[in-house]
């Protein structure tokens, strides 16, 4: 199956949502730059994510990711 | 307690000759003399009175400072600004850098109102006092902010350059198919709610006495904490000095409840003016002081969505946190961890998701406080589970029976129960209510809430992954028994519970064992009192320890009975014996005199250590149970008098039945205060209240009698089946007082503090509901 | 300008010049060096400073030194008699009516006051007297219960030896000199 | 913790005369008296107040009494402390509600050193002992060199801890007269911990008529409702001639919500003071009212 990995660092994940679960835990500033460049916010995304019920501020930047993250063939 | 020494351990009844039986303090004739000394009662001769000039502004630009007037103040010996610092960065998270946050004083800004800004040392305290007054400070005010929601927009003021939105920390969990568990749920409601800072209020205030010895440039600092480990450490850091060139030395502590980890700029302040003086200087805070600038319970925003079966059964569960976290971090990243771990307890939860966001703010920052993680998040979640218990029209300690975890349950990847009596107690509270409550008064009510909390953290921020515990055992010609330790005794008792320990491990007497605790110098690590860790690791430590050398006197006693088979020997009663033939043995005393002869004189050691491996993300043990209040609602005035209180609580094996008794009575005094009085309003950052004439807490008139029921168990983890007293009952109280005025009189709480205005509003808006609409809310499906 | 202050503490005479601003609590712990009686709020709020002032427990944090010229203070140092614990000391031990014991000198005092004018209490009386203290760590409800204790142990000490307190001269004369005025 | 810095000259007087001179030699400096003082140097530690003079009045024990007799009613004298009132078996008897007042007063130890005058000339507007006094028709006398003057206990604070006693006066005693046949007084103050600062608190004195079913006077003191303790006149004149029912009495709850004027604070709103004094009149009340049919 196919494999996913973190456009900023090595973290491959199965899907995109673990992959931006992954994304929004990393609190160094390389991760948070890359998101301005997708026209992304990081205080939006997480905002979303701790203030409406569901993954909102998760599924925002997996379907994003679906469209960057390069696929890897092994895990 | 009911505890009696008896327990099931692998299957075989052991009576304890110590454990289990109710010990006296054994820091009693000290305590009650006046002759313990505490931090603030220590002076060393040719002492100097330290000073902290603080920030009038929530969030200002240092532009100037100018000491010189205050330099010339007679009595005055130096005065330090943030530039005569060390500079050296510190927190309890050291692992990650950038959440090192504190420092010793404000060098570019001021991030909240109490920043410290300037030091003073002089020869009185009134001088350092009168010297503050002269040091002329240029601030430049910066927009602040204050509210958590606020704190995370994208143009939000920022609290720290590096933290774009002020996020401090994040955290998310998820285990099952959430959206699928609300899809099969019958009844989902969501709630969402505001919950108030509240202070710890140690009676010690922080103070610290530091004294820098020129000759070998190495520093011993004696001060009112709760971990001297985490204070060496992060002095080390603060002064950029080696940890083993600083001492430190944990006297008699005046209170902790979770404010004394962080190491505070008493401590390092102190420090630096000892080090620039070469004297020893002390620093105590004033009361007003300890209110607005030292560590509190976080306020937070939580919001919950639960989801039910017709019959109760929880299907699926999520909760969101947003945590005013202040200037720093301290504990409050972890508090903010742990927040969504215990609010699941002690409930079976097959799908649930969390997020928590700990947001920077230019408040005072929030930390560890007694019970972090569950106080705040089971308030939300314990009464938002009556209101759906009532919807539904379940009985509310029928909804917390069908939905309470059984021995061996595993929440994925977090933790897992290995004893739990849960199911036990909440039986025994069943029958113990309709005994002790046979009928109600009007306007009176009954609340539960169930709870369970960790006996010590398994997490490590310093310098390893996981929490450890380390001890030393030393036995003399004489049979007396020194025993070294890091740990912590601030209140709790727990050297008596390692004395109890060790004196049992070894078959002796407490009487037998000299305590040497609390000090960097000699005593082996322990992370210190937080997370109820010491009964379980602290002692896991002792006894490893202890019994190293009791494995030794049973050699060599097996040697000298020359048995012909292998009985097996037991250390008790002073004496070394078969098992099954009690009268063959020795003494004690003569066997350790033996092992010394035969050792060259050297005496017994033996250094012992605990450390959780595989044991979850959280804790190796869970302490549980049920409360009950009944309580009384005054409908024209608001008053809400708690008049009773009922506890069932599993705690494995009780070490000290007294001690033990005091920390359940002792957290629902604290737990009763979060939830009626204890509050901490602020504007603008500013505290409306740093002084117990206007912080209230409960007085002795205020406090109801409490019934408490064990339900023993035996925890595998914890030392003879020992596991959490301390913090467990202080969740509850809140909850289970806020439940009981809905049971009363169907008033509704989204937020904690049931100060009479705010309980008579909510009975006019039920009244008004009543009026309105007669179903209640929550849409079934 | 300092002023002469004449006091009796513990049973023995002591004299001072001290600044008028110098409060009783001040004296003690710092003139005296008797650290067990403690301060844990600036609002006279806690009553964790208790002391005994001719036999009645107030607040040595709120009161100026000099109006207690003359009289006789009693500090949690002078409850014990040599090396035995008074009954009330032996029961907060028993009953584990303490955890950091930092407001224990203060509730101890009060409670020796309370107990020589009231030797059988009840629960409810004890509340009115102590409703004052403020203690963090036990929940106040296990302090009740020693103080209780204690007072069902003075009653049997007391049945044993019947003798009345003896003021001691010393303090007659300091009361003398208080009542001839000056409060100096 | 907080020490008093400000340095102040001490003066001590052991007579009313030694005090109405230092009052008269002082009266227009910085001074303040001092008996307890338990909240003047807690407002000297907080550096609130810095007088020069501190006059101790301390000492005055011939001003340390408490005296009953059927003609003059009772006399407490300035240094009679909070204690000695809560204790005194003539005043239990007389005037009970004094006694249940005070064993709500902060915490036995300030009683035990604080005076009861002193509390009143602190003036503290949610203290307790102004509403009994005002319900018992007290007077307070004030003295000064070669002067006396006595003025109502409701006219006795003017503002927040403030008084009428002008710069070399000192408040001397209260007076209470001996209370007519059929009467009853009552006192509550409410607090959501028990013997805190009141958030309202309520007097009420009844007297009846000789068959006891009509009120012939009615006296109301409230404290906590204002910037000073309140007499509500106009609540009063509600009760007056009438036959007390429970709705007159919700009625003069009505009313004296208008006479007070509450302020906002973190212990409560201003509206829900109001409405708790209006909730306490009608429990006092009928208090009294009982009290007053017993008598």
């Amino acid at each position: 199956m196919a494999n996913y990995r973190c456009p900023m660092c090595r973290k491959i994940c199965s899907a995109h949502l673990d992959l931006a679960r992954h994304y929004l835990g990393q609190t160094d500033k390389k991760h948070k730059e890359w998101l301005k460049t997708q026209g992304l916010s990081y205080a939006t995304l997480i905002k979303a994510q701790v203030t409406e019920f569901g993954n909102k501020g998760y599924q925002a930047l997996a379907d994003v990711l679906k469209k960057t993250a390069t696929e890897v063939e092994e895990g | 307690m009911g505890a009696d020494g008896e327990v099931r351990e692998g299957g075989i009844m052991t009576e304890y000759s110590i454990i289990g039986k109710p010990t006296p303090n054994v820091d009693g004739p000290a305590k009650v003399t006046g002759e313990a000394a505490y931090t603030i009662d220590m002076t060393l001769p040719n002492m100097l009175y330290g000073k902290l000039l603080r920030s009038p502004y929530p969030h200002a630009k240092i532009l100037s400072i100018d000491t010189s007037k205050a330099e010339e103040f007679p009595g005055v010996k130096i005065v330090i600004t943030g530039k005569d610092t060390p500079g050296g960065k510190w927190g309890l998270w050291r692992r990650f850098r950038e959440l090192a946050d504190q420092q010793a004083l404000a060098t570019d800004k001021v991030r909240f109102i109490g920043d410290p800004v300037a030091a003073v040392a002089a020869t009185t305290e009134e001088i350092a006092e009168k010297a503050l007054d002269l040091i002329e400070v240029e601030y430049e005010p910066l927009p602040g902010v204050f509210d958590p929601i606020e704190a995370i927009k994208d143009d939000a003021p920022m609290v720290h350059e590096d933290f774009p939105s002020n996020i401090n920390a994040t955290r998310h969990i998820e285990w099952g198919n959430v959206d699928e568990g609300f899809a099969q749920a019958d009844y989902v409601r969501e709630d969402r709610y505001v919950l108030e800072a509240a202070h710890p209020c140690a009676m010690e205030v922080h103070n610290t006495l530091a004294s820098y010895d020129k000759g070998t440039g190495r520093l011993t600092v004696w001060t009112s904490t709760g971990s001297p480990y985490f204070v060496q450490q992060n002095l080390a850091e603060a002064l950029k000095m080696r940890e083993g060139d600083v001492r430190v030395i944990k006297p008699h502590v005046g209170g902790h409840y979770g404010g004394k980890n962080s190491t505070m700029p008493d401590c390092v302040n102190a420090a630096i003016l000892s080090m620039k003086t070469g004297r020893p200087v002390k620093i105590v805070f004033n009361r007003d002081e300890e209110f607005t600038t030292t560590e509190h319970r976080t306020a937070q925003h939580i919001a919950l969505k639960l989801g039910l079966k017709k019959d109760g059964t929880i299907v699926a569960f999520e909760a969101k946190a947003i945590t005013n976290g202040g200037a720093f971090t301290g504990l409050g990243a972890t508090t903010l961890f742990l927040t969504g771990t215990f609010i699941t307890m002690p409930y079976r939860i097959p799908n649930y998701r969390y997020d928590g966001v700990r947001t920077y703010t230019n408040i005072v920052w929030g930390t560890s406080i007694r019970g972090f993680g569950a106080v705040p998040s089971k308030y939300c979640a314990e009464t938002q589970l009556d209101r759906a218990a009532k919807d539904l029209g379940i009985d509310p300690l029928e909804i917390r029976r069908i939905n309470a975890v059984a021995p061996g349950y595993e929440a994925p990847g977090q933790y897992k129960f290995e004893s739990c009596g849960i199911q036990p107690c909440i039986e025994k509270m069943a029958v113990r209510v309709k005994e002790k409550w046979p009928k109600l008064e009007k306007d009176e009510g009954i609340g539960y809430c169930g709870f369970a909390y960790m006996s010590g953290g398994i997490f490590n921020w310093i310098d390893t992954p996981y929490a450890y515990s380390s001890a030393h055992v030393k036995v003399n010609f004489d049979g007396t028994v020194d025993l070294y330790s890091q740990a912590a005794d601030v209140g709790q008792g727990h050297n008596t519970v390692a004395a109890m320990i060790c004196a049992e491990e070894l078959g002796i007497g407490i009487e037998d064992i000299r305590l040497h605790m609390g000090d960097t110098a000699h005593a082996y690590t322990d992370l210190g009192a937080w997370g109820s860790r010491e009964t379980l690791m602290n002692g896991n430590a002792i006894k490893d320890a202890a019994g190293q050398i009791k494995q030794k006197l049973i050699d060599i006693a097996r040697l000298k009975l020359g048995e012909n088979i292998a009985y097996d020997l037991v250390a008790k009663n002073k004496r070394v014996y078969l098992e099954l033939r009690p009268e063959r043995g020795l003494s004690y005393y003569d066997l350790v005199k033996d092992a010394i002869r035969a050792n060259d004189g050297v005496p017994l050691t033996g250094t012992g250590h605990y450390t959780p491996h595989n044991k979850g993300m959280i804790s190796p043990a869970y302490g549980m149970g049920i409360m009950a209040i009944k309580a009384k609602v005054d409908r024209e005035t608001g008053h809400v008098d708690a008049q009773d209180v009922l506890v069932v609580h599993d705690s494995g094996q009780i070490i000290n039945p007294l001690g033990a008794r005091g920390q359940v009575e002792g957290s629902i005094h604290m737990g009763l205060g979060y939830g009626l009085c204890e509050e901490m309003p602020m504007d603008q950052g500013m505290l409306l209240n740093p002084e117990f004439v206007d912080y209230k807490i409960l007085r002795t008139r205020d406090m109801p009698q409490i019934e408490i029921l064990d339900v023993p168990t035996y925890e595998p983890n914890g030392p003879f089946g020992a596991k959490e007293a301390a913090e467990a009952t202080i969740a509850p109280a809140a909850p289970a007082l806020a439940n009981a005025v809905y049971q009363a009189v169907g008033a509704e709480f989204f937020s904690n503090v049931l100060k009479p205005e705010k309980v008579l509003k909510a009975i006019k808006e039920k009244e008004q509901k009543d009026k309105a609409t007669p179903k209640a809310k929550g849409k079934g499906k | 300008m300092k002023r002469e202050l004449n006091i009796v503490v513990n049973g023995e005479s002591y004299n001072f010049f001290i600044e008028p601003k110098t409060l009783l609590v001040q004296v003690i712990r710092e003139m005296l060096g008797m650290k067990g009686t403690h301060q844990a709020c600036d609002s006279s709020s806690c009553a964790a400073c208790t002391v005994i002032v001719d036999g009645k427990a107030v607040k040595s944090c709120s009161i100026l030194a000099l109006q207690v010229n003359g009289k006789e203070v009693t500090t949690i140092e002078g409850l014990a008699d040599g090396t035995n614990l008074h009954p009330i000391q032996q029961a907060f031990i028993d009953n584990w009516a303490f955890q950091c014991g930092f407001c224990t000198s203060g509730q101890i005092m009060a409670a020796k006051a309370f107990l020589d004018e009231n030797p059988d209490p009840t629960r409810e009386e004890i509340q009115m007297q102590m409703d004052g203290h403020i203690c963090r760590c036990t929940g106040h409800n296990m302090i009740n219960e020693a103080i209780r204790d204690a007072a069902k142990r003075l009653q049997a000490r007391d049945a044993a030896k019947r003798l009345p307190a003896q003021k001691s001269l010393q303090s007659q004369k300091w009361a003398q000199t208080a009542k001839s005025g000056k409060g100096a | 913790m907080k020490t008093i810095t400000t340095d102040f000259e001490y003066l001590a007087a052991a007579t009313i005369e030694e005090a109405l001179d230092l009052l008269s030699q002082h009266k227009d400096d910085e001074y303040r008296i001092i008996a307890g003082g338990q909240s003047l140097n807690t407002a000297m530690k907080h550096r609130l107040i810095a007088p020069e003079y501190i006059i101790d009045i301390k000492g005055l024990s011939d001003l340390d009494y408490i005296k009953f007799n059927e003609k003059e009613g009772l006399k407490i004298g300035a240094l009679a402390t909070h204690r000695s009132l809560e204790r005194s078996p003539i005043v239990r008897e007389k005037y009970s509600v004094l006694c249940e007042m005070e064993e709500n007063v902060a915490s036995v130890e300030t009683r035990n050193w604080g005076t009861v005058v002193g509390d009143l000339c602190n003036a503290d507007p949610a203290a307790d002992p102004a509403p009994p006094l005002i319900a018992l028709d007290a007077k307070l006398k004030i003295a000064s060199k070669g002067e006396k003057r006595t003025v109502d206990a409701e006219k006795f604070a003017v503002d927040f801890f403030d008084t009428t006693v002008q710069p070399g006066e000192m408040a001397t005693e209260i007076q209470i007269p001996v209370l007519p046949p059929n009467t009853g007084v009552y006192f509550t103050k409410y607090s959501q911990m028990k013997g805190d600062y009141a958030l309202a608190s309520v007097a009420v004195l009844i007297t009846l008529d000789k068959k006891k079913e009509i009120c012939s006077n009615a006296r109301i003191g409230l404290a906590g409702v204002g910037s000073t303790p309140i007499r509500a006149k106009k609540a009063e004149e509600v009760l007056k001639g009438k036959k007390i029912t429970e709705a007159l009495l919700a009625e003069a709850a009505e009313v004296v919500k208008t006479e007070i004027s509450p302020v906002s604070g973190i212990e409560g709103s201003a509206d829900y003071k109001r409405e708790l004094a209006g909730t306490l009149l009608k429990r006092v009340g009928k208090e009294a009212l009982q009290r007053a049919q017993k008598a």
